[in-house]
């Protein structure tokens, strides 16, 4: 199967460099301290964030310097186009827990919160491709929801080779699944360093610069659309209490 | 709800509002908190419909799958519903904490639509004895603000009013293998019949007193609930009791008038949001972007 | 399905012979002409009147209480343990917890039943919890569990309702504080016709109905009688609400009849054991006098 | 009713006793509700008149469903000794012997009133060793705290290692009477068995 | 007090009681508990027998089903013995998985009747390759005291001795299966293996039938499954070892308990022919 057409659009109309749809809502839910609510083209997903609060169960798992972060990635079972049996304790979903947490971990100021817990939670309502990517975006908007300091906003992009040559950005589940490599990147966009990377499939090394290049690009251009969503958030709840803003 | 710590002055005045009929939230008993609904939510499902009751929040997939009948019942198709709680709503529900609540869930679903009135599983037989649809209920529970079981009753009942099922357009026989083919187009398919479909009703009792739409801090005031399955034409279809407490039968007598009598409003009030919707739906199809909120309402 | 390396395994699939039955089934009306036929039932019950009910305690030596209930063919045995420490708890609970299992045993049904609980086990196990946590003085055993095991040794019906009952005198045989006793009963209903304490096959009648609206179904119900509080009321099938109003009278009498019988069979034990301790203390008086003559030399030494 | 206190009369749970009033005092066994004292033990009615009140108890004929209360008097079974604290499971409450036991901590401070920092754990316990304690006021809710800061509470059964029962010999030195062995415990003073069971025939009426 | 010097010092309290030689429960040292056998009380099962021995109750029932054959061994059916010690029957078992005690019992259960093969497996074929009799055993315990697998195996042999096995057409060109439940027949049992439990206490004593105390104190048991007057197995899972000439004369009592044992089988069998049973309780 063809990633890209003749006219050079890929299967789902979009252009290689182009990202898909992402819409974002802050503050979903009253009860979780943040809450977040993201979908990037036809994945969604919810994230939640508790605390920081006192460790839960055992309190020889607090640690005396830092903030403990408990990350928890969850599918729904009707989220996938077949039924998955569980939402979580699969080694995936486990896997995908650990992921989280490591790049979380890079931009929470956890020497803020000694001996104390952070949980975040994300749940897949829907995956489409890219459910790591959407987990992670959300999850940073949950925590700045909550109100937790980070030193600047976690961002992941997915990235592709087409027909072994051209680099695709935010690919999609028929794309991930259809053969080619899959680059995984979390960064901090700003400081543009990378935290986390992953990649499935060989691809030939010259060509690993310009695919990285093109998720940092993504990372860069996700960061923008989230960056505005919360300045519309933090606008509009300030609103409520007659704050003033200057618009940039 | 685990982990909700109410002092004794809160519970006295969760207990007078009670009994002045004047709850802390300014509803009288038998008052509901405002519900919004909106259904096929999730594209990956064949009907799905999502709930927010007040703080309660609850999304319903429907997934469809084929299956053997059982071989004591080859004219039926089977039903299986499946409680996620998500650590969203609580973090004591992480890992496997919330799954005793949701088997409770679950548990109280199945009693409930067990009746071939509230859900006639004939309708799901494709070939007796060989092929039948098995529909998957998959509920996820997102925030826990009281009263699950209403929630969660009325969100799967407009998930299955949402439902399509494939029709089979053709089954080729070959021994004792069976092959369907079943049409592609989405268009092409079957509704579910939910007009006996129960909703459950939580009567919550604070005092002498029974309440419907508990709040979770309401909830921690009561020592029992009945929670009633009532269909649309006044059928019980089932009745259980949660909570430690016990009744005396005239107030349990009381309690299940009461519980009927809201359980029908419930169902009307329900259908006429779902044909509302449907009708929506329908006026929009004509332009070409079709409005779904989701979460981002 | 996993395989359960614990237990001897059968073939990977086989199923009850009485599928494969040349007898010819029984279409719906003969089934329901049967069973109940010139206001009599099968075993020629009236439609209100309960099985008979046997009910002995202590049944079970090991147990700290234990009783069993046979309603004709209905048997069931329960046992009850100390309180013990509630396993993976971290924080303090005021209350006492009752933790239930139900289970039948595998061959106490028609079809067999699997060594692990099914979910209808599980859901009786919690409608056996919620029936015996109102008469029970939870307070009393603060952080701890009492354990509740219920074996269906052979069920024809109401077996859930039998379990109640026996349990209740179980807790009492283990003097596990309570506020009062708990009896149940359970109804079916079909149409028409109502069924106090129905037999298995009764239970079937009732748990299917044509497609037409009516009434039918089963309620377990349980009640304590001298507090006149209804512990449980659990209902499968679709009843109106008459119906309704008209089971919960007729089961509140037969739970009248039936603790009565719950009451004399522990006032019963209670004796036996009175008597006993003293037999018991007299002959450990005159044996404590023969060891001690026997143990004084060498503790003279 | 139960005026007749020289008859014995059987009760069960959820049976009126008599009316609740400043003359009659429900006791263990029995609860109030609405005015009336009723039974919560299947068991006999037992009367105690103390001035011009009666408490009204339930005793049952075998050993009730009970959980050490602080205060109680306890037997138990050593299991585990280290420097700060020893492990036991309660054998017996009072009377009462329990079918599944309970586990229990003593903590160094708690070994015997006086001279609390020189206490030291090998010397006053081994494993094996049957003690009687007195239950501590609850802190942690996992386990059970007791103390044998008294006279009569201690070790009341050691085995020497050769296996045979020791014979105290002084409160802080046990003896064994085979191979005289002297072994250092924190011994428990025991009240002769015959005063013991006057005792609890007299708390049994 | 005696129960607390029971549960303070145990192993003192037995020896004591048995200097004088006599047991706790007031038997000698090598006398067995009152044995009673009841068979067909439970109407759900195909076949089914009830065995106390003392306190201790084991109830057997048995269910038939129809299945595929094991394909390297295409024309046997199954037999498939289980023992279940629920938590109700003892304090020592928590709810969960079968406890080690329970698994060893089974495994010892389903040795001793294929060792003795008290039941011919191929009478339980019906077509080879296609259709085979699985005879579902459970044996349940409801109060465990002690000399399980005494009670468990006897109680097997009684019901699998109750069972009627309906008449089978099975058609294997259609497929088709055709059971006649009104045309029975009894299952080709040969044989009845007994066990016997001993226990040692302290190396030297020897208790014969040992209650679940007994059990708990004593240095080793020692198991012997006696059938027609031959020896068919011996369990001694370790502990103190056993002379000889007193292996010989556990044998002997062995042997004289299976004629008993047998005796009141058959004599369980006769009465359920004479409906003497009828309105007998189960427990009672």
């Amino acid at each position: 199967m063809d990633l890209i057409s003749d006219q050079g659009l890929r299967l789902d109309g979009r252009r290689p460099n182009e990202l898909r749809k992402i819409r974002c809502k802050l503050g979903v839910f009253n009860q979780p301290d943040g809450s977040a609510y993201l979908e990037q083209g036809n994945t969604k997903v919810l994230a939640a964030v508790y605390g920081p609060h006192e460790i839960r169960g055992s309190r020889t798992k607090a640690l005396h310097d830092q903030a403990l972060i408990n990350c928890q990635y969850s599918m729904a079972t009707f989220s996938t186009g077949e039924r998955k049996r569980r939402p979580r304790g699969d080694r995936k979903s486990i896997e995908m827990s650990i992921h989280l947490r490591q790049a979380l971990q890079a931009v929470i100021k956890t020497e803020l919160y000694a001996r104390s817990q952070i949980d975040i939670f994300v749940e897949v309502l829907q995956a489409d491709g890219g459910n790591y990517c959407t987990c992670v975006n959300a999850a940073t908007l949950a925590l700045i929801d909550a109100g937790i300091p980070i030193t600047e906003y976690m961002v992941a992009c997915t990235a592709s080779l087409a027909n072994g040559e051209t680099p695709l950005v935010d690919i999609s589940h028929l794309e991930e699944t259809s053969g080619g490599p899959n680059l995984t990147v979390a960064a901090m966009p700003m400081s543009g360093q990378i935290v986390l990377l992953e990649m499935s499939q060989r691809f030939h090394l010259d060509h690993l610069d310009k695919v990285m290049k093109h998720a940092l690009r993504g990372c860069q251009e996700i960061k923008a659309v989230l960056d505005k969503a919360v300045r519309d958030h933090v606008a509009s709840a300030g609103a409520a209490c007659n704050w003033e803003f200057k618009t940039d | 709800m685990a982990g909700m710590l109410l002092s004794e002055a809160e519970k006295t005045f969760i207990l007078r509002g009670a009994e002045s009929n004047f709850r802390v939230d300014g509803r009288k008993r038998l008052d509901y908190r405002p519900m919004e609904l909106e259904t096929d939510v999730v594209s990956h499902a064949s009907g799905s419909a999502r709930l927010r009751l007040a703080n309660t929040d609850v999304l319903v997939g429907v997934k469809t799958e084929i299956d053997t009948p059982f071989p004591g019942r080859p004219n039926e198709g089977k039903l299986e519903f499946f409680v996620d709680c998500s650590a969203n709503a609580t973090p004591a529900f992480e890992g496997r904490g919330g799954e005793e609540l949701g088997t409770e869930i679950s548990n109280s679903l199945s009693r409930a639509y067990q009746s071939s009135y509230a859900f006639d599983l004939s309708t799901l037989c494709i070939l007796p004895g060989q092929q039948c649809w098995k529909l998957y209920i998959d509920i996820l529970i997102l925030e826990c603000g009281g009263n699950l079981f209403d929630a969660v009753s009325l969100a799967v009942k407009a998930a299955l009013h949402n439902t399509r099922v494939p029709l089979v357009t053709a089954a080729a026989m070959d021994g004792a293998q069976v092959e369907l083919h079943l049409s592609d187009d989405p268009f092409e398919s079957k509704r579910l019949d939910v007009s006996g479909v129960p909703c459950l009703v939580t009567l919550c009792k604070i005092g002498d007193h029974c309440l419907v739409d508990p709040t979770a801090e309401e909830e921690v005031c009561s020592t029992a609930s009945i929670v009633l399955a009532v269909s649309e034409n006044a059928f019980i279809t089932s009745v259980f009791k949660a909570g430690v407490g016990s009744f005396l039968p005239q107030t349990l007598h009381e309690t299940f008038k009461e519980g009927q009598e809201i359980g029908i409003e419930l169902n009307e009030a329900l259908k006429a949001a779902l044909e509302r919707e449907e009708k929506e739906r329908e006026d929009n199809e004509k332009s070409p972007a079709i409005q779904r909120y989701g979460f981002l309402k | 399905m996993p395989v359960d390396s614990r237990r001897i395994q059968g073939p990977d699939s086989s199923v009850p012979f009485m599928l494969y039955s040349s007898r010819e089934k029984k279409d719906y009306k003969t089934v329901k002409s049967e069973v109940f036929k010139k206001g009599l039932r099968k075993d020629g019950r009236k439609w209100d009147q309960h099985r008979k009910v046997y009910l002995k305690t202590s049944v079970v030596t090991q147990a700290k209480g234990s009783a069993f209930i046979e309603q004709n063919n209905t048997k069931v045995i329960c046992s009850v343990f100390d309180p013990r420490e509630i396993p993976r708890k971290s924080d303090y609970s005021v209350n006492g917890e009752l933790y239930c299992e139900f289970k039948y045993a595998p061959f106490s049904c028609l079809t067999r039943r699997g060594h692990q609980q099914d979910a209808e086990e599980k859901e009786f196990s919690l409608i056996l919890r919620r029936a015996l946590e109102p008469a029970v003085c939870r307070h009393e055993f603060p952080n701890f569990q009492v354990d509740i095991y219920a074996l269906v040794l052979q069920d024809d019906g109401s077996a859930l309702s039998a379990a109640i009952t026996c349990a209740s005198l179980a807790l009492a045989d283990a003097s596990v504080p309570m506020y009062d006793l708990v009896a149940s009963v359970t109804l079916g209903v079909h149409d028409d016709l109502k069924f106090l304490d129905p037999t298995a096959e009764e239970t079937i009648l009732c748990n299917t109905s044509p497609r037409t609206l009516q009434n039918h179904g089963t309620i377990v119900f349980s009640y304590s009688a001298s507090q006149q509080q209804i512990s449980e009321y659990a209902q499968t099938g679709a009843m109106n609400l008459d119906c309704i109003t008209s089971a919960i009278d007729i089961l509140t009498r037969a739970c009248d009849d039936i603790y009565p019988l719950s009451q004399q069979c522990l006032v019963k034990s209670v004796a036996k054991s009175v008597k006993k301790k003293k037999k018991r203390e007299e002959k450990l008086n005159r044996e404590r006098a023969i060891l001690a003559d026997e143990n004084e030399p060498p503790t003279n030494e | 009713m139960p005026e007749s206190d020289s008859s014995e009369m059987i009760c069960i749970p959820g049976q009126r006793l008599c009316l609740a009033d400043k003359e009659h005092i429900p006791g263990c066994g029995t609860y109030e509700r609405h005015g009336y004292i009723y039974s919560s033990l299947a068991g006999i009615v037992n009367v105690t008149k103390n001035d011009k009140k009666r408490t009204i108890e339930v005793h049952c004929c075998n050993d009730q469903s009970i959980v050490p209360v602080p205060g109680d008097i306890v037997t138990a079974k050593v299991t585990i000794v280290n420097q700060r604290f020893l492990k036991c499971v309660i054998k017996c409450i009072r009377d009462t012997v329990l079918s599944r036991p309970y586990r229990a901590i003593l903590r160094k401070e708690d070994v015997r009133a006086t001279e609390k920092d020189k206490v030291e754990m090998y010397k006053s316990f081994r494993p094996g060793d049957i003690i009687l304690a007195r239950v501590l006021p609850m802190t942690d809710a996992h386990c059970y705290q007791i103390s044998t800061a008294e006279n009569e509470l201690g070790v009341a059964i050691a085995h020497s290692e050769a296996g045979i029962p020791m014979i105290p010999i002084s409160w802080t030195e046990m003896q064994c009477p085979k191979t005289y062995v002297k072994e250092l415990r924190k011994v428990a003073k025991i009240i002769p068995e015959n005063s013991l069971s006057d005792n609890t025939k007299s708390v049994r009426g | 007090m005696d129960a607390q010097y029971k549960v303070i010092d145990p192993v003192k309290f037995y020896r004591d009681h048995l200097a004088h030689k006599i047991r706790p429960d007031g038997r000698g040292l090598l006398k067995f508990r009152p044995a009673v056998i009841n068979v067909d009380s439970i109407g759900t099962a195909d076949g089914s027998a009830i065995v106390k021995i003392g306190n201790t109750t084991v109830v057997c029932g048995v269910k038939l089903e129809l299945g595929v054959p094991k394909p390297e061994e295409s024309n046997i059916g199954w037999l498939v013995p289980n023992v279940t010690l629920p938590p109700l029957c003892s304090p020592r078992f928590h709810p969960g998985p079968p406890s080690d005690e329970a698994q060893v019992a089974s495994n010892m259960l389903a040795e001793i009747l294929s060792n003795a093969s008290v039941l011919d497996l191929r009478a339980l074929c019906v077509v080879p390759e296609r259709l085979a009799w699985a005879v579902y055993l459970d044996a349940v315990c409801l109060n465990h005291d002690g000399s399980i697998l005494d009670a468990c195996v006897v109680a097997a042999v009684a019901a699998l001795r109750t069972v009627r096995l309906p008449r089978v057409e099975h058609d294997a060109d259609k497929d088709i299966t055709k059971v006649f439940p009104d045309e029975r027949s009894s299952l080709p049992i040969t044989g009845a293996p007994i066990p016997t439990t001993h226990a040692i206490f302290e190396d030297e004593v020897i208790l014969v039938d040992p209650t679940s105390d007994e059990e708990s104190l004593a240095s080793g048991l020692v198991t012997i499954t006696v059938q027609n007057d031959q020896m068919c197995s011996v369990y001694k899972p370790g502990g103190s070892p056993l002379a000889d000439e007193n292996m010989q004369a556990c044998l002997s009592r062995a042997r004289t308990r299976a004629i008993q044992m047998n005796n009141l089988i058959e004599a369980a069998l006769a009465a359920r022919d004479k409906e003497e049973t009828k309105d007998q309780k189960l427990i009672s």
